[in-house]
């Protein structure tokens, strides 16, 4: 059957940073050995959220709306508790057209892993300013620069007490993997912000700028220091720290529901 | 006999327990009762009231003007009182022209606490009724059962108190007919439970007046029927929670009003790209913006019908009485999965709020059919169909599923190729429009169907239009009335035989622009015809439609 | 003379860059040119193509096939190769069957860059149209004044290669006409100009293709007219901000696509309530849903017309040339300001990339009136009035201002008052109708007026249905064109009259459901009819209306 | 001219913390001698939202769509950066429907003051859980109660830097109108979060429970101290803290506005 005459092919220009997100969430997927059967992938709209078509082997993928991504996803993960949800989408998709999901989403730490590739810029739009973009950042529609203060992913996901909280960065394959696997084991929220260089529109936050900030977190920080973790998330300059930020024991949203102890809402013909 | 007794008062007061009194004791006592609600969109102060209409017949509408006022304030007397054309009015406590002062909250204080004022008022109205006070002293103790006993014998003393003091004004009613029901329900307990009945296990919602009856008749309900119910953070996380819920396979609903369905507008068209079977309920009340929020009207037809960017096959259906909300519920949440495709459930306040007696409808739940494949290796979810219909499978089986707000392949993979995939997947999605149209409701006809004049009604102006055309009818049976309770897609040739040719048609509806006249103009089965219109925010009634429909250019043109 | 040449490739391989450059270079060299853009969504890959077409007469759309095919991938000759019936064909390097291989890349790598493989195709295309290259090359030179001189030297050396390169093939192009402009305007430049002269100070809006573009422009514009731009975090927020924006005094746009759009139902019925003059410019791509973002269609008319819960007055435009682009920008921001009510600017995909050299538009700021008062002491903001128009202060004068989402009296505080707030208020929103109906644009009339034949368009099918009709009148002149570029209200009077009794009627769009005739047929404007429909995400053509309309059966019912 | 037959006299039960609130907002407008004419109030819908229509003193009165009061505002602002504007809605305006927009304002710093009335209840519609609700609050339709973890409106403003922070009591009339006040004179995001009891629909958190907890923030606390202030805005228990939690020297957008420099973009007839 030839029915497939789709874009599975990466759309990406080359050298962008999401070839190593990429990489890095096939790898991921198969050291986890996450059965792909009960593997969703869940994106909004952007260059990021195109990654659930180029999976090396293929999982269960909902592409949503542009912001959206985090509502579907919990209303994936309540119909079928027992699906792995996992959200791939840009900075500007979660958290700034879909601020308020993502918050709320907090709050409940609804059992989905959110990997947010955070380009500091929108990149399908060709070149916006994005919440994470750096104060002074200067594109066409923000020619005085950007005034706003970058949002702070890190601190907000610490101080909602969510399960899990890391940054990694694309260009570390490694580092990054061991994220996302870290992350799929979270029984609760997990966000992962992950540095991803845009080559055709930030010229600023290149490959080689964070190369030159990201420094993995030692050992000697305890994840479960609330304010360590607070920290942590505010050291965004000449030294960006990559790897757990934090993490909590809140029991996860639907661990709490008793309806789903009877088993999943959804009836999935097998 | 036709009786409407109408309990008005601020906010607070216990209009809504007096009135729920009256309606348990009176469907007890075997009347057909039928009731409407006014409120303001306070919790406090104001001028609530609480229309409780009974009758040896079979009811589907309030009246325009009350027999029986009861004014549980000096305000409600001086606003209402005036409209009370011949009726007798219970006023608390003050004395003025025309009504009778009865100690309400006096005597319910001296018997332990203000708050059973309204057990005072309701064996009051028991007793100007004329009507043995057993049933209601049966039905405060089913009431209070739950209650500590002094609860229970304090009510029935102020009830007793009331029949006291209102015994110079009683009356004799009729006995009760045969064949009433004592099951009451609201629309919106109708539509929960047939939403729950038919299987929906997953419902998230953001308050709002009219829509949040429903939503907590859902959330009682929830534990027996295996449902979760969870508050979303906006109607937007809703519309797309549902989305993802009925992509894994868990029948859904989400429920607003009109300004929470504008905000799901984009989340609708991403129901018709994907092709889920979402189901959303819009309880309408009077707009623009935040308009009037606790009053009623039909004025958001044309925004359901055409919500969504983009182009998509969509049903929306309009229960107009009782068993309609129980049985349509049933039947869109079918429907929406046989066809993969949002449909809207119209209602507003007057049919949510609207309480009648009926036979009771079937609590069993019975889910409907959900049309699912288990999918299979060589799985695509938008295979092309000559219906338009692809098999549908959840994750978690054998098949993977692949959704994509993208115009996409067979497979579900984003694709840009328009001649291949775009064109192919729009005429397949547009296709199902086929199926709907042939399997959509052709309109119910009242009356002799072939009479010179013909009535036009959806939705909840059926009630109304039915009693105003047994009315109109009464000497001469020149009246035909057609009621649409699917409103999008029309069944067209049924219903361009059942208008057929008539000297007069009138099409009412509760909007100041004639909005599904205008839909039938346009599928050109009337041509230019009058309308009677309501948008004042109270419900249609008889008086109301008759009273339009016999003096010549109170209708106006549609 | 009529020559389509149609520049093809991949994402970021410059496209864009060469179509610019021919542009800039053929409508100095004083032909009429005409663009359109076709291209995915990525920023690299794919297959992305520009068609620019000249002649000596004025143009009004691209053509369906080009003459000269200039494919900078082997993917672009495979695919659009076969399209290009008897044209010539130049290929980047490959050697192919119907191909001349030339070697822009390689040229350009050895003269410095392969970025300048642009400069070497635009030298070649036009050596193949025998056209002195002395436009191309002053072109360049302006293009590049603020780059380095070496910039300009190599791109011309490049130029200069490319034209060596096609010299085989090269042919003779007629004289340039008269009266040919040099100024080439986008759609999207076009309205934002017409909103940055209007006088528009607050622009606010979250990107999305194809409003963008005019985003872009105003970003660009800001500094020169004194605009604020300010990227929003949502749809929600930019139409709440404007809501603002206008309130405080402003005149303000927001720009969006479908998706967008959707989002902003809500508050565009905020504005209906509040009686603020917003403007809101909705440029159409395919839906539903994401759908395809960088195409272009018409089928959100349906939606623009009925968004909104509730019912109020709105307009819809919808410009179908750049001088409308233009004209009608302004025009929507002073009725919505003469009216104080939402205005939706409808364009597509199509029309805000079309370039067009056309007479210059003026540049200069002369805002249009805003109808302000200063209010006094006494003000209401929602005082009754015959024509429903009340007086609008704004806060910081003299007058307090009171606005209120909820219905209201006339100073603009709650009320629930319904006979004597809710009512004339309602009344008093509707009765703008009255006039906006009065002002709307008669339809404008193309061919000879009372032809046998009508064909009716609105929009951007503008340019098409001129040229097919053009086409279609050659010999006989048989068929009339009626353009609507205001299609909500619509003035019925006036589209009447110029309807009149046909023996033919079409209505050609850009969708699958033929929205508009549907609308002319609801307000009885046509009976049953011929719809020509393109809905597969690419520009309607002359040659596409001229086919469908010629072959009996190709055009279906509306 | 009888115009007005409007609800100007308070719709709220008797003895709702919104009466406190709108005692102290006229007092504080009073005592701030805010110029009516330049004061714009503005609200979203809700119990809370209704008070623009309750002045003592009349203002000019934006009130907009349920959770939408913040871009409005910022509309405004922008569009008059000489009107003073504050706004005075719900926690479930503000915090839940109008999350996204609250974090971004406060991205921005928008010199905007916002007074919450936190009722921890959703009062119109008669008794939802809010963002605000504490764990465990039963209602009608959470009739398992509330398992999301409340939102921490004190740790967003913080963590998003605004000019201004502050919590107050609507049962201490001197302290929440000395907080206006304070609110008031910031140049830039101002959040004065007010524990305002619904009699009616929140029986937990009751006049007494706020009363009991309630504790004034003494002078050694430095406001400009990112840290200590998170500190503060994690008590909620047995004690919380009232006052300035939170200052910083961050500019207000519209003072980075080279644009504005000229005067307001808004043209007002005089
Ligand atoms: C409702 C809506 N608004 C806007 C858009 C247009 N849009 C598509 S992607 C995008 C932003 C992409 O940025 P980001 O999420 O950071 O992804 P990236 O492309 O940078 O990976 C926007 C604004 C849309 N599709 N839908
Ligand atoms: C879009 C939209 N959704 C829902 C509503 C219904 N609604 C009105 S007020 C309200 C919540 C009120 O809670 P809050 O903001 O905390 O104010 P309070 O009444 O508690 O003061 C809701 C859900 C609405 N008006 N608009
Ligand atoms: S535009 Fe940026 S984010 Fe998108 S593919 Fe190119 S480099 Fe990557
Ligand atoms: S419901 Fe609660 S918030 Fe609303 S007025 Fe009553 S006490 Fe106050
Ligand atoms: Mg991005
Ligand atoms: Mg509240």
């Amino acid at each position: 059957m030839d029915l497939a005459r789709a874009d599975t092919k990466p759309a990406w220009c080359p050298g962008c940073g999401n070839y190593g997100i990429l990489k890095a969430i096939n790898a991921a997927m198969a050291e986890a050995g996450a059965d792909r059967k009960r593997l969703v992938l869940v994106s909004g709209i952007g260059q990021a959220a195109k990654l659930p078509h180029y999976l090396a082997e293929p999982a269960n993928v909902f592409n949503g709306l542009h912001g959206r991504a985090v509502p579907a996803a919990t209303g994936i993960k309540l119909a079928n508790h027992e699906l792995n949800v996992v959200v791939t989408s840009g900075d500007g998709d979660m958290y700034g057209e879909g601020g308020n999901h993502l918050l709320h989403a907090m709050r409940r730490n609804i059992g989905i892993r959110c990997f947010v590739h955070n380009n500091q810029v929108y990149g399908l739009t060709k070149g916006q300013a994005s919440p994470t973009s750096d104060s002074g950042f200067m594109t066409l529609l923000q020619s005085h620069g950007v005034m706003a203060q970058p949002f702070n992913p890190m601190a907000l996901a610490i101080i909602n007490n969510v399960t899990f909280v890391a940054r990694s960065f694309s260009g570390d394959f490694e580092h990054l993997k061991s994220m996302m696997i870290e992350a799929m084991k979270a029984d609760g929220f997990a966000l992962l912000d992950i540095l991803q260089p845009c080559v055709t529109f930030n010229k600023v936050n290149t490959f080689a700028w964070y190369r030159q900030r990201v420094k993995p977190i030692g050992p000697q920080h305890d994840p479960y220091d609330r304010r360590k973790a607070l920290d942590l998330a505010f050291m965004w300059g000449d030294e960006i720290p990559i790897g757990v930020y934090y993490r909590s024991k809140r029991p996860s949203f639907e661990s709490q529901l008793a309806l789903l102890k009877h088993g999943p809402l959804a009836a999935v013909a097998r | 006999m036709d009786i409407s007794i109408r309990v008005a008062g601020e906010a607070g007061q216990g209009v809504q327990s007096a009135g729920n009194l009256l309606v348990g004791a009176l469907a007890s006592a075997g009347f057909h009762v039928f009731t409407a609600k006014s409120y303001m969109s306070r919790i406090r102060g104001g001028l609530n009231w609480f229309d409780i209409r009974i009758s040896n017949r079979e009811l589907f509408a309030p009246k325009e003007k009350a027999d029986l006022l009861v004014a549980l304030t000096r305000e409600a007397f001086e606003i209402l009182g005036r409209e009370t054309s011949d009726g007798l009015i219970l006023l608390d406590s003050h004395e003025a022209q025309g009504a009778y002062a009865i100690p309400f909250t006096q005597t319910a204080k001296e018997i332990g606490n203000a708050i059973m004022a309204n057990s005072v008022a309701a064996g009051a109205v028991l007793a100007v009724l004329g009507l043995d006070n057993k049933h209601l002293m049966e039905y405060l103790r089913k009431q209070f059962h739950d209650k500590p006993a002094e609860v229970v014998e304090q009510n029935i003393a102020a009830a007793g108190a009331g029949e006291k003091l209102a015994q110079s004004c009683a009356g004799r009613l009729p006995a009760a007919p045969e064949g009433a029901w004592d099951s009451v329900y609201a629309g919106a307990d109708a539509i929960g439970l047939g939403a729950a009945t038919a299987g929906v296990k997953f419902v998230t919602a953001y308050p709002m007046t009219p829509s949040t009856a429903t939503l907590n008749f859902l959330a009682e309900s929830a534990d027996r029927y295996g449902i979760l119910v969870e508050q979303a953070e906006d109607e937007i996380a809703a519309i797309n929670m549902v989305c993802g819920s009925t992509y894994a396979g868990a029948p859904s609903l989400t429920v607003t009003s009109g300004g929470g369905f504008a905000l799901m507008v984009e989340g609708i068209s991403l129901a018709g790209m994907l092709e889920l079977p979402v189901v959303i309920l819009l309880a309408q009340r009077p707009g623009p913006a935040t308009g009037l929020p606790t009053r009623t009207a039909q004025g958001d037809l044309n925004m359901a019908i055409h919500a969504g960017h983009g182009e998509f096959p969509k049903m929306v259906f309009a229960p107009g009485t009782h068993q309609e909300c129980y049985a349509i519920t049933r039947h869109a949440v079918m429907m929406a999965h046989k066809y993969q495709t949002p449909v809207i459930i119209l209602t507003d306040q007057f049919l949510q709020d609207a309480e009648k007696n009926i036979r009771p409808l079937s609590e069993e739940l019975k889910p409907v059919d959900c049309f699912l494949s288990a999918g299979g290796r060589e799985y695509a979810r938008y295979a092309l169909s000559p219906d338009g219909i692809s098999p549908r499978a959840v994750p978690g089986g054998e098949a993977l599923v692949v959704v994509d707000s993208d115009e996409h392949d067979q497979c579900g993979h984003i694709s840009e190729d328009l001649a291949h995939d775009h064109l192919p997947q729009h005429d397949k999605r547009m296709r199902k429009m086929i199926g709907l149209t042939a399997e959509s409701f052709a309109p119910s006809i009242l009356g002799p169907p072939g009479a010179p004049n013909l009535m036009i009604c959806w939705g909840s102006s059926y009630g109304p239009c039915r009693e105003a055309v047994e009315m109109l009818n009464a000497d001469d049976n020149i009246w035909t009335l057609l009621h649409f309770s699917q409103v999008w897609p029309l069944n067209e040739d049924a219903a361009r035989q059942a208008i057929g040719e008539r000297s007069r048609v009138i099409v009412v509806e509760g909007n100041s622009t004639a909005q599904f006249a205008s839909l039938l103009r346009q599928l050109g089965l009337v041509g230019p015809c009058e309308a009677c219109l309501r948008y004042d925010g109270l419900p249609l009634t008889a008086d109301y439609v008759v009273d339009k429909v016999s003096k010549p250019g109170n209708s106006g043109a549609a």
